[in-house]
């Protein structure tokens, strides 16, 4: 039995885009020949001659020329080296790319790939999750896929869109998640997704943090309690229905999330939840985040620093108690 | 041998017919903005005027060489090259007293407007972005074979300090790109002078670390300008890559309305670099018998007259509504629905 | 009567920093001898020769040289022009000064001033809020007075503190707002303040919704009712404890901001106040904030873009009948 | 006249001591490095781990001009320089094992670090940062009225092409600060070679446009190194403000731990640009006769012995403890509140 990893399905979904539409490129660091620097473009330099370009170390100008291409109908794909290295061209992403369209009615159409999220070793300069950032800025759509079927359908999404995404990979699926065979089927990216039903508490997470969430959920499972898993998918715009509809059927709610603490996606879920469905909670909604230091070099630090299955499954028992 | 040399201006044959056709785009920029000045000292313009007055010269010798088809990003003293690139002074005054009917439709105002459809850029506040966004265009059409066009864009002495203007920039020499950058050191970014903003004799030595070709203009010498942006231009139309074109002069006015500049100091307003460009360029074409007195009066009457017509014109125009106002960020419709 | 404006308070503060502390300077765009686009730092640089000096246009180094000299023991103030262009000095603030701590155990005393906020005709690049951004990242303490008197002392302390601070300073307040002169005493920066008592429903906001809030407040008192209003003062870190208290005050809760509405500092006070404090609350918690999209140019469209007295007077009606 | 001539070193008297004890520290690195590699292949260090095989002669010449009370942030490929410095193989080993009680105690690691207290700053991450935190501590000694004192601070290739390289540089010119600043051009950025990073000759080609001193030095003839080097640290010291040193070379190795280099050419491998700093500089001592091969072979075996003790040693001690781990960002206690 073959089968396909996260990585692999973002470049198959790549290469069908550059096979199907004329105007997608993709540009960034090392991503020609190379294939880049986790390999999510490998051969394609070689299959697309001359659309797979090299960029220098200009994070501000590879957005900048996206921007200016897509404004002339070509589709480009840009790969930032690490998440974390984008905030060198967020000004062009949040001020130029967002606003494009609201000011001028003449789309933007581009994504940006950003590799988030932690890995053992990582440390505090290749480990962020920045969907939060991006999200807060009107024009943006933010998709943070959580399985191999979603990195592929969603990209595919997203270089269709009209609009700038930004699509937050999870480095650490990257090798290691897994699946059959690539979908032939999709739910569009803007829904949210009840991976696993339940009827005792909801978790509402996304990108890495859902599969520690199913372990959390797996794990209660053997004291009997049913926890629904819902995978966000995008963070921005979010599914408020699909979640309403959950804690309807739960009363309880958990949100989980690897970014940093203050604000953020487990923020606007628990204040939209309470705003709309307050009558549906029978219990205070909780939240579990990184904590509020940059993300530590150490394993062991590391380790504690973001939510694990563990210490969702802790939360959970909690909030089955409140 | 990648680094270019750098060229100035030297003298040949002018074409009359392109100097004062320019110089018609320069008079009718100044008397444009000496409305938009009244404009806003009459409460009718919210928000910050910028005006271009005393970079005239400069900044229509760009506009004039480019064509329909290439790509024009204009900064904030460019309200002579936006005339000859072909933008209507309809939609200044629209942008500027936010007529709902202008290309921006009161979303974004004063110099932050254009036409992106058409090659002609919307600037965004932060400075140097525009340069690689202009790049990207050209990206674009070499892409889908387009040759023998011409991409654009202007900055102040102030703008070359920012990265994105250097990351900008070298991303156009890498691709070779038929980019034209054109900077005008007006000597002072808002009250800083040069001195506070780079150590170089003059910008223009940037364009060897580049690898790209510089050219030095007198900024306020129409004749001077018209000739080092032709040559510049057709470099970069003939595939010679990016044409960085540094400029010296002053600007004649603050750096907005609420300011009245009095950092520059008389020094520099009696030299050769405080003259006025309008005035250079008229004594130019008289000399020269290229117009008479009598139809650079009947011009400026002419240009008067389609000022006020035009003001009367939006004036009368609705503001943008909001209640009608869709509060939309997104170009893709099925992202729209508020629960989301 | 004389009176002081919150600039001027700025200013004052600017100046009793460099006149009691050798370690203080001022480093900004036109900041030097023409005193600041805002006359922020006027007279300055006469008064401290040497001392408020005058920078490129290069958000990012003005920032590292901050931490650089901060390093080194200096107390360096950063003026940005406006807040919307710190985007470009944000990977520096973000990953270099908000992580030395942590790293390296050395402080990072600087303070980096945003002119922030809407004004009439500030279009989408001149009245942005990122207070919001700056706190979703660990390390950084993001101060936003909202009155003269806060401008001032928390300003001073804001000097003093030896963690890199955000100050969000209100442009629409600038001139406005005035008090009879400086004060004496000044509450601690991280301590929230009750602003207006109440006790049918509270408003949690800061800097310049604070006025709008008092004036709704003010408002609703014609109809009998009694808003408290709670200033947050500093958004990060937030006083969860003051708007508790003020929440099982009144157990209805409405949270105003200026910024754009996805995630920032709405969600997170709702969200803390409905984890820890969800006995309280007799309704479910509202938030307010500016609309999704850029902040528009036209005075008509700016005014119905952020909140202002009659929507959060409206908001709670709203709120006092669920 | 603020641009300065570009200088390549000449042959002068070269200072023998200095050039063994030079050596010495390349040697350290480079035995250092074979043994972080083998303890990442072990699987005892965890991330990635980057080397400077090939860069140790420029790398050091910088670090041995370097005194205690000048600022130091050395970027990626600068074992050679920071043992130069003053920092023990006892910091690195920690950093890289994530000891407790190494400098950044397990919160940051890899070339992560620093003990910027000491004058030695902490690089992050993103590349061109460090230019302008290095001048603003310059900034900060000038506001002490501390003269004679320099900062120093190495880039790639690649790193050239960040805006905030530019911005910093720009800073450091206007401030006429004593600023070193070292381009090893190891032709390569991870994969990307010049011909896609920059457009120019030669980077040094940029120093002009900054209006600064530059310098060319072949990047791995320790000789060439030692000498530009010093001439550009004296200048920089003696108050001639910002210099800038490009050198050529090959890093030797790949760009991190995973990586084959299989994108470096078998002609620059075999051109002069491809020769081993190491060998260069040990036929240098021998010819010269300043050494012996015997002492060479004895001073190998002391810094193994080093090496080994000290990874031993490091290996044994703790590990950080997340339960004892305070989790505070902010140096301020009364910020640390959990409720806040
Ligand atoms: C990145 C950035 N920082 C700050 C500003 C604020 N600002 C607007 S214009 C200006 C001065 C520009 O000077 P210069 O580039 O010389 O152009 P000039 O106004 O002289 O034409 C400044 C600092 C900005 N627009 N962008
Ligand atoms: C701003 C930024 N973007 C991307 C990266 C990712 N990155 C790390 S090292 C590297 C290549 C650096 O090349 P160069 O500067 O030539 O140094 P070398 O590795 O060759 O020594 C890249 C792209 C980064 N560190 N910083
Ligand atoms: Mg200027
Ligand atoms: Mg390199």
């Amino acid at each position: 039995m073959t089968s396909i990893t996260y990585l692999e399905a973002i470049r198959a979904a790549q290469a069908r885009a550059l096979e199907e539409d004329s105007r997608v490129f993709i540009y960034g660091q090392d991503v020609g020949s190379f294939g880049g620097a986790f390999k999510a473009t490998k051969n394609l330099a070689k299959e697309f001659p001359g659309r797979v370009m090299d960029s220098p170390i200009s994070e501000d100008a590879m957005i900048g020329m996206a921007i200016g291409a897509a404004i002339e109908g070509m589709r480009p794909i840009i790969e930032m080296q690490f998440a974390d290295f984008s905030t060198c061209g967020l000004n062009q992403i949040v001020n130029h790319a967002a606003t494009l369209f609201y000011r001028t009615e003449v789309p933007c159409p581009l994504v940006v790939r950003l590799p988030c999220g932690g890995t053992s070793g990582g440390g505090p300069f290749h480990s962020q999750s920045l969907e939060a950032i991006y999200a807060h800025f009107p024009g943006l759509v933010v998709m943070t896929p959580g399985t191999v079927e979603d990195a592929y359908t969603m990209l595919l999404e997203a270089i269709n869109i009209d609009d700038p995404v930004i699509f937050c990979e999870h480095k650490f699926l990257y090798y290691h998640l897994k699946a059959e065979a690539l979908p032939t089927m999709a739910l569009p990216s803007n829904k949210a997704r009840v991976t696993r039903p339940g009827r005792d508490a909801t978790v509402v997470t996304y990108s890495a943090m859902l599969h520690e969430s199913l372990a959390a959920a797996a794990e209660l499972a053997h004291d009997g309690y049913e926890i629904e898993v819902v995978d966000l998918r995008s963070v921005k715009p979010l599914d408020t229905d699909t979640i309403l509809a959950s804690v309807a059927r739960t009363g309880r709610l958990l949100v989980v999330s690897e970014a940093f603490p203050w604000g953020g996606v487990t923020a606007e879920v628990i204040a939209r939840v309470t705003a709309e469905g307050f009558g549906l909670l029978d219990a205070p909604p909780q939240r579990l985040n990184a904590r509020d230091t940059p993300v530590p070099y150490h394993p062991a630090l590391w380790g504690t620093h973001r939510p694990t299955a563990s210490t969702i499954a802790s939360a959970l028992h909690r909030l089955l108690k409140l | 041998m990648n680094c270019k040399s750098i060229t100035t201006g030297s003298t040949h044959e002018l074409d009359g017919t392109l100097f004062c056709q320019a110089y018609r785009y320069m008079l009718t920029a100044r008397l444009l903005e000496e409305k938009l000045a009244a404009l806003k000292r009459s409460g009718k313009i919210v928000g910050g005027v910028f005006l271009g007055r005393g970079q005239e010269a400069l900044s229509v010798a760009l506009g004039i060489h480019l064509r329909k088809g290439d790509v024009y990003a204009p900064l904030i003293r460019d309200q002579a090259g936006r005339l000859a690139f072909g933008e209507g002074m309809l939609d200044a005054l629209r942008t500027y007293l936010g007529s709902a009917l202008g290309s921006m439709r009161g979303r974004d105002g004063n110099i932050h407007r254009g036409r992106p459809r058409e090659g002609y850029f919307a600037m965004i506040s932060h400075l140097g972005a525009m340069v690689s966004a202009v790049s990207g265009a050209l990206i674009a059409r070499r892409f889908r074979g387009e040759t023998g066009i011409v991409g654009a864009t202007c900055i102040g002495d102030g703008g070359t300090s920012t990265g994105s203007f250097h990351e900008g920039l070298n991303l156009a020499a890498i691709e070779k790109l038929p980019l034209v950058v054109v900077v005008a050191n007006n000597q002072y970014a808002y009250s800083t002078p040069n001195s506070r903003q780079f150590a170089c004799d003059n910008l223009v030595d940037r364009a060897i670390g580049y690898g790209i070709t510089g050219h030095r203009v007198i900024g306020n010498d129409l004749a001077n300008c018209l000739e080092v942006l032709q040559k510049a231009v057709a470099a970069a139309r003939a595939g010679a890559g990016p044409q960085l074109v540094v400029a010296d002069l002053l600007r004649l006015i603050g750096h907005a309305d609420h300011d009245d500049a009095s950092y520059i100091t008389e020094a520099q307003k009696q030299s050769p670099l405080g003259r006025d460009c309008m005035i250079v360029a008229q004594q130019f074409l008289l000399e020269k018998n290229w117009m008479s007195q009598a139809e650079l009066d009947s011009w400026q009457k002419e240009i008067e007259v389609e000022i006020e017509a035009t003001t009367t014109r939006v004036l009368r125009e609705p503001a943008p509504d909001p209640q009608e106002e869709s509060w939309i960020p997104f170009a893709t419709s099925h992202l729209h629905s508020e629960s989301l």
